[in-house]
């Protein structure tokens, strides 16, 4: 009796929910909410892994795209449209593909004139074809898969530096950097992470430290969602003499490098991040202390020289007491770029928005070798990575010489 | 209605405590009944992506995509009674499959489709053999198709041959093109496939159980010596089984890659698609002909639900805006009453209540 | 035909004839078999030797393996009693570990005491959140199929996970174990914490099989175990012993956790990491079978190190994931279980 | 030649000697009965001449054909059927489908199995119930399904294990009836463990006793109750209608 009733109530209650939470409402129904009556908010769609286990960054960047869109409507909207004002329609992808493809679908379908995402490359992936399909231009903030731009998409633009760009800089930083010490760093011992993003960061670095007469040590995987200990890496290191380690990874196994690295003390120059996901992060001199001290990694990074950056940082401290990330600034910069597009177009029809973003010409808030251009695959030309180094505690910005807080300290030969 | 379920598979009966008193007598089977029923129904959604707004429409082909993995995934552990937990693998090999087809040799993904189905029934075959020669049974059983489905991700991963990790963007093209199963985005052309292979999964299910083999699986399934004893080949029925679950999943797995453009090994291989084809048949009904369509009806839509439920909360639970996880809570709370309130699934449960009419 | 394997964790119910006289230690040894896996490893780690070239790496590779294992042997003992007895495969245990995590952390930045005095709380409220789990949840799936119970602790841990999301956030938090420093081990070099959960590991193995064979408790749990009905005739009430052992395993859980706190990265999902491997070790090491469990996380710990040394390109996890289907069909009744 | 022969079989669990060298031959169109105190190997005779356990030593010979070895549903299609002691339905199907099924692994078309398993429902008795879910039979419902089931695949030879335990006398007798019809209509050859004496000495040709899993004499009921040692076999047990 009462199993039929809970039965009954199982079935009907979500398609009863569908029915009414998936509908549109009406006014913007049709594809792509192509002309929007005056008054009413442009719409923006942030789609970002709110939950799971990126949610830390998810979050932050959700943040930022709020707080972009508060500046912008604060400083008075979209002035070629009359003062319009910018709505931001808040997605979580979970983490998933395809969750996060039928989120892109149900933003564009509630009328999002372009969508800023998405941090995980599997789910840029998704939603840069979703975005293609639909004709809606797709701001990539955070995703480093060279893949996502190789398509020949033309509604996609990635603001981060590509991978192919991260590993390239990050092996001539090395040289540089080393050379200028009077050290030249010669045998590389590289640690990555098996996803996409750590192998091909180990394939292009490999082939550019090699051009650059550098020789690579011994190269380990690791799978970041169960690794445990480093140790055992960390004593082939040691015994294979290298003078430099580099380490591709998250946060998570980043930490665990920094922990074998004390204990093991594999006697190299230099613990060198590549795109790393922790080295740079402002939590990780405090979760590892004196273990992490002089570690680098060369990274797309927030410009701590920039005053406009600054008050960013300021803004997002006071609001959600938590230190802005990198990733969180460009999706910051994703809005801006989309509101300046808008601004330049005066209208909100997705095909003249991306026309618009394609001629983009805008001062970044990440350090950065010119300002956000968008070349032919929509790759950002001014993208580059710049040299971070733990440094007393702090995560300091020391390389190239224009974005230098403070100048590298090399050989920087961990937990000694 | 159908007379094969009224037991959970691994529950033997014990003759010491039969009921005394009779039974109600179990119907006849009526499998053309069951079929006209299917195609009933699908004649009856055939006009719903015209009716639907478009962005239920996504949700409408999850549903349908999570409908045929369930349906896969029942034959072999519902009616089969063998417990799989690594149903991913087969899902995975038909996505791979096809796409590795499509992307390396142009082959179209409806040929791709029918080769995953073979590579996957094939792979079924060998593992299950293996799996049956040593005499795995129950939770045993599950964890090695759950190490067979892992092994071929991180083979995957660590493969040239298939991308490694980065896997595969299915190629978009200038111009829709069924032979190439790709259309303009929103076309209800989506939603049509999808549901015809769901209808032919379906009844293949149906004309599976009314089969010969099928027949014997049941007998398999409720008492293997005694189904030996009278002549029944266990391991042939079962592996057949296998391959036909195998195939009818691989299938999902090749629609998949077609519809959301893109594939990598934790995609097509994770643990969390082994547990997609699971859930629905549980939710459903687990070893009932339209349990798992049923299960999938439910589950596909009730993240979107939950989520955008929590994205406008009604006034009353306005603090609760905003709260990532919230929504995964409420889904995982809801999971977990279903299962324990209803056994036997959805379908299970209203199907005694008629009985007992 | 083959019949289900009684529990290894219950000879002296299982066993019909021998030796029903007084259970040593030493004389429940399979010598053989023990004599035979310590001359697999004995190859391994010579063929690690020839592979590496280089007898430094090989002496990390083995303390590491066999520290992790330690670990992974922790983690696995709650889940193999839980398997044992109540015939669950719990997808939870991974999110209970993670609540343990928290209870250390919030203790640990609040009072500022010694993680290890975390202990003290985690594993009693650890063994009340399990009672409860099992006495709310848990007992209105006993005897369901076992996917239903699959579903339900699926359902359980995503729960688990998002409470401590919505509660703690998403932020990676840690814990420092007060003066854990490098220590020379045989030319390798090993931290405090992990010796210190190793050691922890071994204690809390041995505490459990005393438990499990000098107490009424467990005497009770270990004839549940291997003969539900049988145990009901001769009084026993098998729901106490169900919420008992799912509160022992969760308070397992709890213990692991705060020991594991200072090696690892603190988030909600944390959990979900051991929760796989600790499924491989709980077969290998016979289900039931708590000191199973703590030898096939060594072996397990020291195929994922050795493995990494052999292929180094490829994931350690293949390795693991080939020893584990090996094991599955030689002996599905894992290692130290019983033949049929 | 016979039927069925059985030469030197043996088989041992962990050092005890279950069957030991153990030998008989059945004709065709006898009824053998097999009786033996508990413990005496008769069930795992009956598994090693069915298929279910794999002898260490001897030979089973099914009409001048070597089956030892052979997987059960090989012995099945072999034309040898068991039935088995602790009661094994199809629990989830009907009284009907159980012994279509049987019917179908026989090599009957499914259209046909149907008609026939209906014929053999009838005659064992099981005509009312024949929709009902098995799991629901009593007892006496589930021997007679046990029977119907291996009739269904048309055997030359049934092996019946204790299909009269745990039966009222009243029960017993349709049964008996049944099993002597099956001689003499159909032909059918029959080997049967029983432990009820009284239905022993009316159905059986010849008789085998067993004790401690070796053969202690065979003859006809009347020779082999009388001989004194199979009454001391017997002396001191417990009679009892569950064997091991």
């Amino acid at each position: 009796m009462r199993k039929t009733w809970i039965a009954g109530l199982a079935l009907a209650l979500p398609l009863a929910l569908a029915a009414c939470g998936g509908s549109t409402p009406p006014g913007t129904a049709g594809a792509g909410g192509a002309t929007k009556a005056a008054g009413e908010a442009i719409k923006i769609g942030s789609l970002h892994p709110l939950s799971g286990s990126s949610a830390a960054d998810g979050q932050q960047m959700d943040n930022a795209a709020k707080l972009a869109v508060e500046a912008i409507n604060a400083a008075g909207g979209i002035k070629s449209m009359g003062g319009a004002k910018l709505e931001l329609l808040s997605a979580d992808s979970q983490g998933k593909p395809e969750v996060g493809q039928s989120e892109a679908q149900r933003l564009i379908q509630e009328g999002a004139v372009s969508i800023v995402g998405t941090y995980q490359s599997a789910v840029s992936q998704n939603v840069a074809a979703v975005a293609e399909r639909n004709k809606v231009p797709f701001v990539i903030d955070v995703s480093s898969a060279d893949a996502i731009l190789a398509q020949g998409y033309k509604y996609s633009f990635r603001l981060q530096p590509s991978g192919t760009v991260l590993a390239e800089d990050g092996a001539q930083n090395l040289f540089d950097v080393s050379k200028a010490a009077g050290k030249p760093a010669k045998k590389i011992a590289i640690l990555h992470e098996q996803g996409p993003f750590g192998t091909a960061i180990k394939d292009t670095f490999s082939k550019k430290a090699q051009s650059l007469g550098m020789t690579i040590g011994p190269v380990a995987s690791y799978d970041a969602a169960s690794v445990s200990d480093f140790t055992t890496q960390m004593a082939a290191v040691k015994a294979s003499g290298s003078d430099v380690l580099m380490v591709a990874g998250y946060y998570r196994d980043g930490v665990l490098v920094a922990n074998a690295v004390k204990t093991v003390k594999p006697g190299v120059n230099a613990v060198w991040g590549v795109a790393n996901g922790a080295f740079d992060v402002p939590t990780f001199p405090g979760e590892v202390g004196a273990a992490g001290e002089g570690f680098f990694d060369s990274n797309y990074h927030l410009d701590g020289t920039n005053p406009d950056t600054q008050a960013l940082m300021k803004t997002y401290q006071a609001k959600y007491k938590d230190q802005i990330r990198t990733a969180a600034v460009l999706s910051y910069d994703a809005v801006r770029v989309i509101a300046d597009s808008l601004e330049r177009s005066g209208s909100a029809d997705p095909t003249k928005v991306r026309d618009a973003i394609a001629q983009t010409n805008l001062k970044s808030l990440i350090a950065s070798k010119g300002p956000i251009t968008f070349g032919p695959t929509g790759e950002n030309e001014g993208a580059a990575p710049i040299l971070m180094q733990v440094q007393s505690g702090k995560v300091v910005q020391t390389f190239p010489k224009e974005f230098a807080q403070t100048a590298p300290r090399y050989p920087a030969t961990p937990a000694s | 209605m159908n007379t094969v379920t009224d037991q959970s598979p691994d529950q033997s009966p014990d003759p010491s405590t039969a009921p005394a008193t009779e039974p109600a007598p179990l119907p006849r089977p009526i499998w053309g009944r069951h079929l006209l029923v299917l195609a009933v129904i699908a004649v009856v959604l055939v006009p719903l992506p015209l009716l639907l707004p478009p962005n239920t429409q996504a949700v409408a082909v999850r549903v349908l995509i999570f409908a045929l993995m369930a349906v896969g995934w029942n034959i072999m552990s519902g009616f089969g009674g063998m417990f799989s937990f690594g149903h991913a693998a087969y899902f995975g090999l038909g996505a791979y499959v096809s796409v590795w087809l499509l992307v390396n040799h142009g082959v179209s993904p409806w040929i791709g489709l029918l080769v995953g189905m073979l590579v996957a029934a094939a792979f079924a075959t060998l593992i299950g053999f293996l799996a049956l020669r040593y005499r795995l049974k129950g939770a045993y059983f599950a964890l090695s198709t759950f190490a067979f489905a892992e092994m071929l991700r991180l083979l995957a991963i660590n493969s040239d041959f298939v991308n490694r990790a980065v896997g595969y963007n299915v190629p978009l093209r200038p111009e829709f093109s069924l032979a190439f199963m790709q259309f303009a985005p929103g076309s209800p052309a989506y939603f049509w496939i999808a549901l015809g292979l769901t209808v032919a999964a379906i009844a293949v299910s149906i004309l599976f159980l009314r089969s010969r083999t099928g027949r014997f699986l049941v007998a398999v399934r409720d008492d293997e010596d005694a189904a030996a004893a009278v002549g029944v080949p266990v391991m042939r029925t079962k592996l057949v089984t296998m391959a036909l679950s195998a195939a009818v999943t691989s299938v999902a797995g090749t629609f998949y890659a077609q519809y959301y453009f893109f594939i990598d090994p934790d995609v097509a291989f994770g643990s969390s698609v082994s547990i997609q084809a699971i859930l629905p048949a549980v939710i459903g009904g687990v070893a009932t002909i339209w349990g798992p369509a049923i299960g999938a009806l439910v589950l596909g839509p009730l993240n979107d639900v939950t989520a955008t439920l929590l994205r406008n909360p009604p006034a009353a639970l306005s603090f609760l805006e905003g709260r990532a996880g919230l929504d995964v809570i409420v889904y995982a709370l809801l999971l977990i009453l279903i299962v324990l309130l209803l056994p036997q699934g959805i379908y299970g449960a209203l199907r005694d209540r008629w009985r007992r009419r | 035909m083959t019949e289900q394997i009684p529990s290894a964790t219950a000879p002296t119910v299982a066993e019909g004839e021998g030796h029903t006289s007084s259970p040593r230690l030493w004389a429940r040894v399979p010598w053989t078999r023990v004599a035979i896996g310590v001359g697999f490893f004995v190859v391994a780690i010579a063929l690690a030797y020839l592979r590496a070239g280089n007898g430094d790496v090989v002496r990390q590779a083995v303390l590491t393996g066999i520290l992790i294992g330690g670990v992974y042997g922790l983690v696995a003992m709650g889940l193999t009693l839980i398997f044992g007895v109540l015939d669950i495969v719990n997808f939870a245990h991974g999110a209970f570990l993670a609540v343990a995590l928290y209870i250390t952390v919030t203790m640990v930045s609040r009072l500022g005491v010694n993680p290890l005095v975390a202990l003290f709380v985690a594993v009693p409220v650890m063994f009340l959140l399990g009672a409860g789990v099992q006495r709310f949840v848990l007992a209105g799936a006993m005897g369901k199929p076992l996917e239903n119970q699959l579903l339900i602790t699926l359902g359980l841990a995503l729960l688990i996970d998002n409470v401590l999301l919505m509660s703690f956030g998403p932020n990676p938090q840690s814990v420092k174990l007060p003066g854990d420093t490098g220590v020379q081990i045989f030319g390798a070099v090993a931290t405090v914490s992990r010796l210190l959960a190793f050691g922890v590991a071994i204690v809390l193995a041995a505490l459990l099989y005393v438990l499990l064979q000098r107490t009424r408790l467990g005497t009770a749990i270990r004839a549940v175990a291997a003969n539900e009905a049988g145990a009901q005739l001769v009084g026993i009430d098998t729901r106490r012993i169900y919420m008992a052992t799912f509160a022992i395993g969760t308070a397992c859980a709890g213990a692991a956790g705060v020991l594991v706190a200072p090696l690892v990265t603190i988030e909600p999902t944390t959990g979900e990491l051991f929760n796989i491997i600790a499924f491989v070790v709980v077969v290998l090491g016979g289900m039931g079978n708590v000191i199973g469990a703590l030898v096939g996380g060594l072996i397990i710990g020291l195929t994922e190190q050795l493995g990494a040394l052999y292929f180094p390109g490829q994931s350690p996890l293949l390795s693991v994931f080939v020893v584990f289907v090996l094991v599955l069909f030689l002996r599905p009744q894992g290692l130290f279980g019983k033949a049929s | 030649m016979s039927l069925l022969e059985v030469r030197n079989v043996s088989r041992s669990f962990q050092g005890l000697k279950a069957v030991d060298d153990v030998s008989f031959d059945v004709k065709e169109g006898s009824i053998l009965g097999i009786i033996g105190p508990n413990g005496a190997g008769k069930t795992t005779l009956f598994n090693l001449v069915a298929g279910a356990i794999t002898p260490q030593a001897g030979t089973v010979t099914l009409d001048g054909r070597d089956i030892t070895g052979f997987a059960p549903h090989k012995v099945a299609q072999a034309g040898m059927v068991r039935t088995f002691q602790l009661m094994k339905p199809f629990g989830s199907v009907s009284v009907l489908e159980n012994v279509a099924v049987a019917a179908m692994a026989a090599g009957t078309s499914r259209h046909d199995a149907s008609k026939a398993a209906a014929q053999i429902v009838e005659r064992v008795g099981l005509g009312r119930w024949r929709d009902l879910q098995s799991s629901g039979l009593p007892t006496a419902g589930l021997k007679r399904l046990e029977l119907a089931r291996a009739l269904a695949v048309r055997p030359r030879v049934l092996l019946l294990d204790e299909v009269l335990a745990g039966l009222t006398p009243t029960e017993r007798a349709p049964v008996m009836e049944l099993l002597e019809a099956l001689r003499a209509e159909d032909g059918v050859t029959l080997v049967f463990v029983e432990h009820i004496m009284a239905a022993v000495m009316r159905l059986s040709d010849s008789v085998l006793v067993l004790d401690q899993g070796r053969v202690l004499m065979s003859g006809s009921p009347q020779e082999v109750t009388s001989d004194p040692r199979v009454i001391e076999a017997y002396l001191g047990q417990e009679p009892t209608d569950v064997a091991t």
